[in-house]
C-alpha cells in the first residue's frame, strides 16, 4: 500500500498522519513536498490538517491552486484514492474536488474538542472497518468546519449517498441545531464527505489523533483499516 | 494602478459573523441597523496602466483564486 | 526630515528612558556624545526589559544547578536533560502591555517570542502553555481583553501546529488596566544538538533571516521617532502583527538548517530585534561585529539605521554561520520561501558598528555596554500585613457554599478557553487541559512523558510575597507530582508593579526570597524567566496601583514511562483518601472572598518539609499502582477538590467522614498546602504505607453515583456543579 | 439605506494576509501585481434616510465596535 502525504507551506498535521499509518497499518507513508512536479506511484494521496498558507485568503484556498494540485487533480482522474482532513477537506472542496463549502463555525471561533461522529455508510473504503450507523469519538480542531452547500447540491449529496460522516450525539442522534452534538454548524450536521466515484473522501475532524489508548481512544483506527483492506485487496 | 476587489457572501449564504456584529451593534443601541453582511476587500497594486485591461485581470484573479464560486459574489472597481 | 533636528543630549537620554547618571555613563564610555542610532541601542540595552537592573542583583540568589541541569538562565531558554539523549527546553515570557494595547495581537506575537526563544536552541516546540490575568469582570474592558487574548493564543498556536496544553487564570480589578500574559513554550532537542548564541570565529557572516523588517514597536524611544519622520503621520501604530504562518516555516526551516553543521551562532530577534541579537551574541563572544543595513530585507522605505536597529518586526532571526556553508542555508530558506541576507560579519575589535549608506551610524565598545549596563539595589519597604482573619459568621451552608465557589472567577471552569487552544496536534497529548494537574505530552517516538504546568496565586501574594511567592513553586511542584511524574525544573515570570516604589521592590526581593527557599527543599532549579516591572493600572482616583504581586511559576516534570501517569478524574467504586494535614487555614482563601466578601487572614503557610516529604510518598504510591487519580487541594479547598474531580469524570462520591476538632467551612474549604486527594482501591495498603512514612493521611470516602453527597447526608448533583462551573465564562463572554 | 464601511490595515502595519496573496498570485502567473492588502467589508441595512446622519452614525459604529482603531483605518460609504 503506497500512501503519499502532501505537505504544504503551513501544513502542520502530517505527522500525526503518519503516525496514525503506522501505528494502525503498519505502513509508512511517504511526505510529498508541494513543489514536486510529479507524484510518484501511489495508492492514495492524503492532504492532511494544518493551516496551509497560514488558512489566510480562505481556509485551504491558496494550497488548491498550487501547482501540485493538477498532478493530484489528474490522480483523481485516472481512479486514484484521495483523503482530505480538516485542512485537507478543506483544500478539495476549494479545488473542486468535492462540492461545497467550509464556512467559520457558528460560533465564530475555532473548537478544539472531541465529538461523536455516524457513520452513514460503510461501503466505501474510508468507512468499511464500521458498520453503518456505528458512533465513534473523534478529536476536531477547526475554526472553519462548517459545510455548507446550496439545497440543490445538498439534495444531490444526500440522494446520491454521499454522505459518509455525522456529527451525532454519544447515543447517535442527529440533531444539526444543537451545537453540543454539531459543533460547527454544519449543515445537515454533515461532518464529512465522499465524491460521487466514492474514491475521495473529505472530513473535518480528526481520527488520527485518535489510534492510541494513551491518547486516549482508539477510536479513529478503523479508518485506517478499512483504508488497508482496500487498498490491499 | 489600484485595483479594489469586494468580496461578498452570495445572497442565501448564511453570514454568521454578520449576525453576530447585528446583535453587538443592537446592543450598543444602534438600533437603526437591520442588517449586517461582512465580506472582503483586496487593493491590488497592478503594473497594468489600462483600467479595462486592469480591470478584467483582476477579475480572472477573483476567478481564479481570490473568491470562491461556490458560496461568493465579487465586484472589480479601478481605484486609481 | 533629518535626523540633524534631533540633538542627542541628556534631555532626548531621558525620553529615551535614561536617567541622569545612565546619560551620563553613555557619555564616558563613549568619550564624546552619542549619535541618535547609539543612543537607542543604549537606552535599550540599558532598558529594564533587557537589563534586569532592578531584578539582577536579587535572581542571583535563585538556585539554577542541578544534575539534570545542562543550561540555565543565560540562554534563550533553560535546558534540562530528561533521559535517552534529549533535552527538553522551555520558558516563559509576558506580553502584558502590547496585549493591554492590542489584545490579539499582543498575545499573539508574545506565544511567537516564546516559541523562538525555544527553537532558537535547536528545539521542536511540542507544548504551549499561557499564564493570563485580567481585570475584574465587571470591568468594562475585561470581555474585550479576554476575547482578544484567548483568540490571539488561540491564533498563533494553533497556527503553528504546537499544541496548547495548559495554563492558569485570575481575575482581578488591579488587572483592570494592565492584563498579565505570560506565555510559555517547551521543546525537545537532542542533547548534542544544542545550538547557543555566542558568536565565533572572526570573519564569519551574520546571517539575517525570516521577515522583513519595518517600522513596528519602535516604543522606548517613542514619541521621538515620530518626530524625525514627519510625513508618516506621527499616528503610526507601534503594534507588531504576528504571521504564525512564517513562524511556522521559519521553525522547519531552522530545524532543518540545525541538522547541518552550518550554524556557528544562532539567536532570535526580541525585544530591542536587532540590536539585542546582535550586541548579545557579539558581547557573549567576546567578538565585535559589524552590520551594514542597506543588506537588511526592510518591508517599509527610507528606515533610518535607527528604526532598523530599534524595529520590533516579529518573525527574524540571526545567526552566524560557517563560511563555506551560507549557500547551503540560503537554499534551505529559499526553499521555505523566507528572506535571507547576509548583512554582516564578525570583527576582532570587540565593537558593534553599525553602517548605513556608507555611513558609520553607531559604534560602541560592547564590553562597557555590557559590564557597565546599570544595577539598582532600590529601596524595600515591607508589605502592611494583611488585616486578621477575623470573627467568622455564616449563614450560607457548605452546599451553597460550594456552587457558588464553583461559579466564580478564579474556580470557573476554563473550558471555554481551551475549547479555543488546539491540544491534540502532534498527536502526543496524553493529557489535556482539565484531565489531570499537569498536562501530559509523550516525547514522540519515546515513552517519555513531560508533565506541564503553571501556578501562582496571586492574592496569598498580595497578603505575603514569601509565602506567596514559595507556594507558587510549591503548587507547581505538586500539580506535577500529582501525574505520578518527577518535578524538574521551574522558569519563571515575576510580574510585579513599579519597583522605584519601596512597597513593590520589597514585594519583589520576598517573592523571589520564597521562590528560593520552596526551590531549593524541592530539589527545583530555575532554569529560564523573564521579569515585567511598571505592571500598573490607573484607579478611579487616578492613582497608579500596582497589579497584585504575580510570579507566574512555570515547570517541567519527566517520567521514564508515560504509561504511568494519572490524571485528576473519578471513576465509579473507588475509595477516597487525604494525604496531608488538614488544620483548616481559612485566611485569603476563596471561600472567605466569596462567601464572606473578606480577604483578610494570613494566606495558608507553606512547610516545605512537608510538601517535600508528602509529595515524594505520592509520587512513589502512583508509580506502585496505588494511586489511581489524584488531585492537588489549593484553590477552593478539599471539597472544590472533590468536585472539580467528579465534574471531570461525571461521577460522584460519598464522603462519609465528620471533620474533626473545626468548623465544617475550615475543613473542607481551607486551602492548607501539600494536601492531595486520592483516588485508590488499595486504600488498606495505602494508609498503611503512609503510617509507617509518618504521612498524615485520612479516609474520607467513596466515589460513585452522579451526586456529591456530604457526610450529613446532603445532595448536589454533578448536573448542578457544571451548570454553576459553566456559567461564569457563559455570562462573562454573551454577545 | 445602505451603507458600506471598508476598513484596511493602517500604513506600515504589517498585512501578512496581503502578502500570502502577493506570493500566490505570482506563483498563478499574475506578474503585474505588486503589493496586496487585504482589509474587510461590512455592509450596513439602517432604517437612516439621511445620507449625512447614515453616515455619521456608521462612523460611530465603526469607531465604537466594528474598526480596530489602534491598526486599521476605515472609510465610510454611502451605497444606496
Ligand atoms: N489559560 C489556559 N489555557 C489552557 N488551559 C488552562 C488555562 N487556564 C487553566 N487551564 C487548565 O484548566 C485546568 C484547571 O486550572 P487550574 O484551576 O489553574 O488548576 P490547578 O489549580 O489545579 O493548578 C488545568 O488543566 C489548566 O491547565
Ligand atoms: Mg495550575
Amino acid at each position: 500500500m503506497k500512501i503519499g502525504i502532501v505537505v504544504f507551506p503551513g501544513t502542520n498535521r502530517e505527522r500525526d498522519m503518519v503516525i496514525a499509518f503506522e501505528r494502525v497499518t503498519g505502513f509508512t507513508p511517504q511526505i510529498i513536498w508541494h513543489r514536486e512536479t510529479a507524484l510518484p506511484q501511489l495508492d492514495m494521496v492524503v492532504l492532511p490538517g494544518g493551516f496551509s498558507y497560514g488558512d489566510y485568503l480562505r481556509c485551504g484556498a491558496m494550497a488548491a491552486h498550487s501547482p501540485i494540485m493538477r498532478e493530484i487533480q489528474a490522480f483523481a482522474q485516472k481512479g486514484g484514492y484521495i483523503m482530505g482532513v480538516c485542512n485537507g477537506f478543506q483544500i478539495l472542496t476549494e479545488a473542486n474536488l468535492l462540492p461545497g463549502a467550509l464556512l467559520p463555525n457558528a460560533s465564530l471561533r475555532f473548537l478544539s474538542r472531541d465529538c461523536h461522529l455516524r457513520i452513514e455508510r460503510n461501503d466505501t473504503a474510508f468507512t468499511q472497518g464500521w458498520k453503518q450507523g456505528d458512533i465513534f469519538r473523534t478529536a476536531t480542531a477547526h475554526g472553519d468546519g462548517n459545510y455548507f452547500c446550496d439545497a440543490e447540491g445538498l439534495k444531490r449529496l444526500e440522494g446520491e449517498g454521499q454522505v459518509v460522516f455525522r456529527y451525532a450525539s454519544p447515543n447517535g442522534e442527529i440533531d444539526p441545531s444543537n451545537s453540543d452534538f454539531n459543533p460547527n454548524g454544519s449543515i445537515n450536521a454533515i461532518a464529512g464527505i465522499v465524491d460521487q466515484t466514492g474514491r475521495i473522501c473529505g472530513m473535518m475532524p480528526h481520527p488520527e489523533d485518535m489510534v492510541d489508548p494513551l491518547m486516549g481512544s482508539e477510536d479513529g483506527k478503523p479508518l485506517f483499516q478499512g483504508i488497508m483492506e482496500t487498498l490491499t485487496r | 494602478m489600484k485595483v479594489r476587489l469586494i468580496i461578498m457572501l452570495k445572497q442565501g449564504v448564511l453570514d454568521p459573523q454578520g449576525k453576530a456584529i447585528n446583535h453587538a451593534l443592537h446592543n450598543l443601541s444602534f438600533q437603526e441597523v437591520q442588517d449586517v453582511r461582512v465580506g472582503r476587500v483586496i487593493d491590488l497594486e497592478v503594473t497594468e496602466t489600462s483600467p479595462e485591461k486592469a480591470k478584467a485581470r483582476a477579475t480572472e484573479m477573483a476567478q481564479q483564486l481570490l473568491a470562491n464560486g461556490v458560496i461568493e459574489d465579487f465586484q472589480v472597481e479601478v481605484l486609481a | 526630515m533629518s535626523k540633524a533636528q534631533l540633538i542627542v543630549n541628556e534631555e532626548l537620554g531621558k525620553e529615551f528612558g535614561l536617567s541622569s547618571d545612565e546619560y551620563a555613563k553613555v557619555l564616558t564610555i563613549m568619550g564624546r556624545t552619542p549619535s541618535l542610532t547609539e543612543l537607542g541601542i543604549f537606552s535599550v540595552m540599558w532598558s529594564e526589559h533587557c537589563s534586569y537592573k532592578s531584578s539582577r542583583a536579587w535572581l542571583r540568589n535563585l538556585p539554577t544547578k542541578a544534575p539534570w541541569v545542562i543550561h540555565g538562565p543565560g540562554e534563550n531558554a533553560g535546558v534540562v536533560d530528561i533521559g535517552q539523549g534529549l533535552a527538553a527546553i522551555f520558558k516563559m515570557e509576558s506580553h502584558n502591555h502590547p496585549s493591554f494595547i492590542e489584545p490579539y495581537q499582543g498575545a499573539a506575537t508574545g506565544v511567537g517570542g516564546i516559541l523562538r526563544d525555544v527553537f532558537t536552541m535547536g528545539a521542536r516546540p511540542v507544548a504551549n502553555l499561557n499564564a493570563l490575568r485580567f481585570g475584574s469582570p465587571d470591568h468594562p474592558a475585561t470581555r474585550h481583553i479576554v476575547d482578544g487574548v484567548v483568540r490571539g493564543i488561540g491564533g498563533y498556536g494553533n497556527c503553528v501546529g504546537v499544541p496548547t496544553v495548559g495554563g492558569e487564570v485570575n481575575f482581578h480589578a488591579s488587572y483592570n488596566g494592565n492584563p498579565l500574559v505570560n506565555a510559555m513554550n517547551v521543546g525537545v532537542a537532542r542533547q548534542d544538538r544544542i545550538f547557543l548564541s555566542a558568536a565565533a570565529g572572526i570573519g564569519n557572516p551574520v546571517i539575517y533571516v525570516g521577515s522583513k523588517t519595518g517600522r513596528d514597536g519602535i516604543h522606548g524611544a517613542t514619541m521621538a521617532s515620530a518626530e524625525f519622520d514627519k510625513d508618516a503621520a506621527s499616528k503610526r501604530p507601534t503594534v507588531q502583527v504576528g504571521d504564525p504562518f512564517v513562524e511556522k516555516l521559519l521553525i522547519e526551516a531552522c530545524l532543518e538548517l540545525m541538522a547541518t553543521d552550518a550554524i556557528v551562532a544562532i539567536q532570535d530577534m526580541g525585544a530591542a530585534g536587532l540590536t539585542s541579537s546582535a550586541v548579545e551574541m557579539a558581547g557573549k563572544g567576546g567578538v565585535g561585529i559589524e552590520l551594514n543595513l542597506d543588506h537588511v530585507p526592510q518591508r517599509e522605505e527610507h528606515m533610518t539605521a535607527y528604526e532598523m536597529m530599534l524595529s520590533e518586526s516579529q518573525e527574524r532571526m540571526l545567526m552566524v554561520l560557517r563560511p563555506d556553508r551560507t549557500d547551503l542555508a540560503k537554499e534551505i530558506f529559499e526553499k521555505w520561501e523566507l528572506d535571507f541576507a547576509i548583512i554582516g560579519h564578525l570583527t576582532d575589535t570587540g565593537h558593534i558598528v553599525i553602517k548605513h549608506h556608507g555611513q558609520t551610524e553607531a559604534d560602541i565598545p560592547l564590553e562597557p555596554l555590557a559590564d557597565e549596563a546599570p544595577l539598582y539595589h532600590r529601596p524595600t519597604a515591607p508589605s502592611p500585613k494583611p488585616e486578621p482573619l477575623g470573627a467568622i459568621d455564616v449563614d450560607v451552608s457548605i452546599e451553597q457554599s460550594l456552587i457558588k465557589l464553583l461559579g466564580c472567577a478564579d474556580l470557573a471552569s476554563r473550558s471555554w478557553i481551551w475549547d479555543q487552544y488546539d491540544s491534540t496536534i502532534g498527536g502526543q497529548t496524553v493529557y489535556r487541559p482539565g484531565q489531570a494537574d499537569a498536562a501530559i505530552i509523550r516525547v514522540d517516538g519515546t515513552n517519555i512523558g513531560l508533565a506541564l504546568t503553571t501556578d501562582c496565586t496571586p492574592r496569598y501574594c498580595a497578603a505575603d510575597a514569601y509565602q506567596g511567592g514559595a507556594q507558587a513553586v510549591a503548587e507547581a511542584w505538586r500539580n506535577i507530582t500529582a501525574t505520578g511524574a518527577k518535578p524538574l525544573a521551574v522558569t519563571d515570570n515575576l510580574n510585579f508593579g513599579n519597583p522605584e516604589k519601596p512597597e513593590v521592590m520589597g514585594q519583589i526581593v520576598a517573592a523571589i526570597e520564597g521562590m528560593k527557599d520552596a526551590c531549593n527543599a524541592l530539589d527545583f532549579p530555575v532554569v529560564s524567566g523573564n521579569v515585567s516591572l511598571y505592571n500598573e493600572t490607573r484607579d478611579a482616583n487616578g492613582e497608579n496601583v500596582s497589579v497584585l504581586p504575580t510570579p507566574a511559576i512555570g515547570a517541567l516534570g519527566v517520567i521514564d514511562d508515560v504509561s504511568k501517569t494519572i490524571g485528576n478524574v473519578f471513576k465509579a467504586d473507588y475509595d477516597l483518601v487525604v494525604i496531608g494535614a488538614t488544620k483548616g487555614e481559612l485566611g485569603q482563601t476563596l471561600w472567605l472572598r466569596e462567601i464572606l466578601g473578606k480577604e483578610t487572614g494570613n494566606p495558608p503557610q507553606v512547610d516545605l518539609q512537608a510538601e517535600r516529604r508528602n509529595g515524594d510518598f505520592v509520587r512513589e504510591q502512583i508509580a506502585n499502582g496505588v494511586i489511581e487519580a489524584c488531585h492537588d487541594v489549593s484553590d477552593g479547598g478539599l471539597l472544590v477538590a472533590a468536585a472539580e474531580m467528579a465534574m471531570a469524570g461525571n461521577v460522584g462520591c460519598t464522603l462519609d467522614v465528620p471533620e474533626v476538632g473545626m468548623r465544617p467551612e475550615a475543613y473542607w474549604f481551607g486551602e492548607d498546602q501539600a494536601r492531595y486527594l486520592v483516588m485508590t482501591s488499595q486504600k488498606d495498603a495505602l494508609l498503611q504505607a503512609a503510617k509507617a512514612q509518618d504521612i498524615p493521611v485520612r479516609f474520607i470516602g467513596c466515589t460513585g453515583g452522579d451526586s456529591l453527597v456530604m457526610p450529613s447526608g446532603a445532595v448536589t448533583t454533578i448536573a448542578r456543579m457544571k451548570a454553576a462551573s459553566k456559567s461564569f465564562f457563559e455570562k462573562l463572554m454573551k454577545v
